[in-house]
């Protein structure tokens, strides 16, 4: 039942194939905008690059996050899901999986086009689809969190980045850590290590949590929306 | 004879498919006369060695995408403005195209830079207001193709192309004036080579293929949408008979 | 067996209905009638146990739902106000993919079958987006006729039906209950069910 | 009856004082993510300041844009927007003006703060702001049109990003550009009349296009969504 | 006087009905009927300018609808599946409001006197995502009862309503025609408006 979950959401995301497209472009979008704030100078370029890619895949992971759960709650099958015979948390996992694969993988195979435009070496660029590897499905179980604790609350969309923004720190932090160490010469390993270990953590604990954050907001739904 | 029965898009169809030859024949044959005179016969240039060639592919290239965005978003104004189905359709088969050479403009220029300037891409004003064209029919492209019903398509679109080239000038000029303002850019691409006369010849053949590539290819597209829609209505139809 | 013992149902501090007893043996149905915002709504949920009742409990064969957790998901079919279908997918994909969700994998031809029986042939590839309100309400009735569920939780089933697809559930519903299936039913229009046994519940409001 | 759209729209802000509060919330941690992202040169941070300000500033106005007619569509009050006795065009101009009370306003008050973190010089600060209030009326104008196409499409949130970012181009050039010019000691002036050409420009025709793109999307999706 | 002359509908390639003529003179209620998806939402769009018949068109004191613009919009009301109310406002806000962006400033005595009628007094200052189903039809009635209109467009105006609410809509029902208003009502329960003249029309499908 677990792969019906995942592939329900398979399907419907194929259904919005434009909605992939677009937070695709929107990543690429949001990193060209930078340049076009900062200036041309490619020295400077550089040594924001690795920083301006993650904080792109940073607010794209949440933009698609938005839509999650409200989709399903809007339409009445989120309830139908919490009575399925299955742990809730196969539920959330599945559709986290689903919502990594779609909206997450992605990005990974075009940053290192991005990277480009900032002149990383290529060596760089691996470092960077290798920390987006293990980083992007933190972000999505850490945002499952938010978007469940949100769900039905207006303008969820903000609401969630408030919520979970600060969570990603750690990410956004370890992540760019180890792109700007590779150009820099730091410490790359020790960064992705921590890397793995907040995917380990998250991957564990995130379902739970999620899962708690839906009852809750099923729980408050009933009062708020019949 | 009255051209006007040709505005419907059942009775253009088949005009479309008697004049794509007539445009694809002469499109293969100038391409290769271009790519000849361009790569055989144009000197190799004293700076730039051989790597200046990809200029014949380049520049043709990047002139199309953005002249095929105007025409677009003007057929798109006149199928919004007259409720012409066929001018509709025209914009939406012009947007892949401009997509496609703006791209190849993008693709090429960045193999350029490389041994020309020793990098793929830097934030040149040109190379930047390209790209954002490229956003600009991905926008156009990724709104159409999210709306099933054809008419709000259209005419969505429209609004968008209209808007869009209300700004295209504005972005242009804003980003030359951007890269001008801070003195950083230290590149100089666009220097014209004075050019030598086969070279000119090249470019210009070229840029004749582009035209007549263009017009076949979107003649074609706009068959495909053409079939595509009627196919669709009678599925529906058919779908939903009782 | 569905047993509500001494439920009390009290929503932003406006109690709605105090110690409800009812037991609704197999084969039964319970139709919960009472004017707007009399609880019918509140009732359902609570015996889903998608929401907890101020007092008391809700039993499926002894048991508190509470407590049942997947097994009573799996005996558990709910429709509520909200029709619970996909705009996206066509009635058929949703009916197949809400039973797979449910671990029911659905054959297409049962499933169009339940579409052909509630009138829907006709749009079966047709994204529920494009239909109308009451083809909506029974896309969203198919997915329970296909279902396994032995209880049927209903909230205003008949809302937006048409008198032809009134008198297909009702001829679902006697089925269910000849089958020994329980139903419980909010409604302001009268079942008129024939076959199995039927009882009725007024909320006072 | 202008006025009365505007205090509808106040009113209904004012209902969701979160969201308010959310988009504020997301200008301030992108901004605030970048130092976390990039490291802490002070001379690198002051240099990206301004770019990085607003570019934040256009995205939490396209979040908050996301949101601006699809709420009303979704429970059929746009429907009597349209039908209300005003032309379209008032109806739309009156949701701009509260969108951008609502939601810009705020993060022109706290921009000044931002640049601090990044110290930037206090005169810089004033042109900051003084950028932001000519500039932020542009991108709820021009926003407007792309949530009026997107409406009720799957994923609009994320199509709307695409859709007018690149339209947004001119406003994040000329704003950031007079800020940064007034770091590097540049032309400032030119840039905020450009900025002020701008507003002027999309103040007579988003509107328009804006309500056409309404009038496109109601009649259409509305086949689709009954 | 509203006129329907010669209406094509087709949705998606299929027509949904052709030719359909009727005029509805002051004071007369048109109730449309049919079955599920046979196109009375989609008549009723066509009445409101929603949506435009594929030929044909739709007269409101002999123009065409389509070109009257805000002067008919002024004379209209219309009412659809969705209730058109706002989740955040109470009744009571979401009555004076939606008058007042209609160009109708509504004093609060009368916002609250259609409340009364419609049986939401106890409900004025809730949140209307705290009501029931039922509830929140009746708010988005309210809308109506207020408003100056001379024309309502009502679709499914019964749905999950119980009989005391069916009741009250009927009164003022015939208040509204025998005020010489007009109404085009589609439902799939019969109306049994005694007052003003009725008419029915009939959606084969
Ligand atoms: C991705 C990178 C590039 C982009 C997007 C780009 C874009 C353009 C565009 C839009 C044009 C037509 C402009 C006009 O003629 O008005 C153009 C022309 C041209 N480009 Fe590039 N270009 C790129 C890289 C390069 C490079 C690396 C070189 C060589 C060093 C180069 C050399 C030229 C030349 C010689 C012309 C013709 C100049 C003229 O006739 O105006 N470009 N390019
Ligand atoms: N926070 C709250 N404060 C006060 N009353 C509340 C609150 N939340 C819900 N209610 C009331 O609780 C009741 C909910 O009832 P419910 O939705 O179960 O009614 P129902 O019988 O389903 O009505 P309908 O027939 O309209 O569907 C409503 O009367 C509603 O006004
Ligand atoms: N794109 C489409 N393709 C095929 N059929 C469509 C399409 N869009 C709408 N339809 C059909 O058009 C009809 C819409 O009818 P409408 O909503 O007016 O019905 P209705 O009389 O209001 O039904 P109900 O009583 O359920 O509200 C439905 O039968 C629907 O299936
Ligand atoms: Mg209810
Ligand atoms: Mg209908």
């Amino acid at each position: 039942m677990f792969r019906s979950v995942v592939a329900r959401d398979l399907m419907l995301a194929w259904r919005r194939r434009s909605d992939v497209f677009a937070t695709l472009f929107f990543f690429v979008i949001v990193v060209s905008l930078f340049p076009l704030g900062i200036g041309p100078e490619t020295q400077l370029l550089r040594s924001i690059a690795p920083g301006v890619v993650w904080v792109a895949a940073l607010l794209a992971s949440m933009l698609s996050l938005g839509r999650m759960f409200a989709n399903d709650e809007q339409d009445g099958t989120l309830e139908q899901l919490l009575l399925t015979p299955q742990p809730l948390y196969l539920v959330v996992l599945g559709k986290t999986l689903a919502q990594w694969l779609v909206s997450e993988v992605p990005l990974i195979l075009v940053a290192p086009l991005l990277g480009m435009q900032f002149n990383l070496p290529s060596e760089t660029l691996i470092v960077l689809v290798v920390t987006l590897l293990i980083g992007t499905p933190v972000l999505s179980l850490v945002g499952s969190i938010g978007a469940g604790l949100t769900l039905g609350l207006r303008g969820a969309n903000v609401l969630i980045a408030l919520l979970i923004l600060p969570l990603y720190i750690p990410v956004l932090i370890f992540g760019a850590g180890a792109v700007d160490a590779s150009i820099s010469g730091g410490e790359i390993a020790a960064n992705i290590y921590l890397l793995a270990a907040l995917l380990v953590v998250s991957l564990v604990f995130a379902p739970w949590a999620t899962a708690a954050a839906l009852r809750i907001s099923m729980e408050y739904f009933l009062t708020s929306d019949i | 004879m009255n051209w006007y029965k040709y505005s419907s898009p059942a009775a253009f169809y088949p005009l479309a498919g008697k004049l794509i030859p007539w445009f694809a024949i002469p499109a293969i044959v100038l391409f290769t006369v271009g790519l000849y005179v361009g790569f055989f016969v144009a000197p190799t240039d004293f700076q730039q060695g051989e790597a200046y060639r990809i200029m014949f592919i380049h520049v043709p290239a990047a002139w199309m995408g953005m002249l095929l965005y105007v025409l677009m978003a003007f057929y798109a104004g006149i199928g919004w403005a007259f409720n012409a189905r066929l001018a509709s359709m025209m914009a939406s088969a012009l947007a892949i195209t401009g997509a496609m050479f703006t791209l190849l403009s993008l693709v090429t220029g960045a193999l350029w830079g490389k041994p020309t300037w020793g990098t793929y891409w830097a934030w040149d004003a040109r190379m930047t207001s390209t790209l954002i064209l490229l956003f600009l029919y991905i926008g156009f492209i990724s709104l159409q193709a999210t709306i099933e019903d054809p008419r709000r398509a259209d005419r969505a679109g429209a609004v968008l192309a209209v808007v869009g080239v209300i700004n295209v000038p504005i972005i242009y000029f804003s980003v030359q004036w951007w890269n001008t303002l801070h003195q950083g850019a230290t590149i100089r691409m666009m220097g014209k080579p004075t050019i030598a006369a086969p070279m000119l010849a090249a470019l210009l053949i070229m840029l004749a293929a582009c035209w007549l590539y263009s017009i076949a290819v979107v003649l074609y597209r706009l068959r495909v949408i053409i079939r595509e829609r009627e196919q669709r209505a009678s599925w529906l139809a058919q779908g939903t008979a009782s | 067996m569905l047993e509500l013992i001494n439920l009390d149902c009290v929503r932003g501090g406006r109690p709605l209905f105090r110690n409800l007893n009812a037991s609704v043996p197999d084969g039964t149905l319970l139709q919960v009638e009472g004017a707007n915002g009399s609880g019918k709504t509140s009732l359902l949920r609570i015996v889903c146990g998608l929401m907890s009742p101020e007092n008391g409990e809700a039993r499926w064969n002894g048991t508190n739902v509470k407590s049942l957790g997947e097994e009573f998901s799996q005996t558990l079919a709910y429709l509520g106000h909200r029709n619970g279908i996909k705009e996206e997918l066509t009635p058929l994909e949703n009916v197949r993919i809400s039973n797979a969700v449910a671990g029911n994998e659905l054959k297409t031809e049962d499933a169009q079958l339940a579409l052909r029986l509630l009138g829907l042939e006709s749009r079966q590839h047709l994204p529920v987006r494009y239909l109308s309100e009451g083809q909506r309400r029974r896309a969203a009735l198919a997915r329970i006729v296909t279902g396994t569920a032995k209880l049927w939780v209903l909230d205003e089933v008949l809302a937006a039906l048409d008198t032809a697809a009134v008198a297909v559930v009702r001829t679902v519903l006697e089925r269910h209950l000849e089958a020994g299936g329980t139903a419980i039913v909010a409604t302001h229009h009268d079942l008129q069910i024939s076959a199995g046994s039927f009882q009725r519940l007024e909320l006072a409001s």
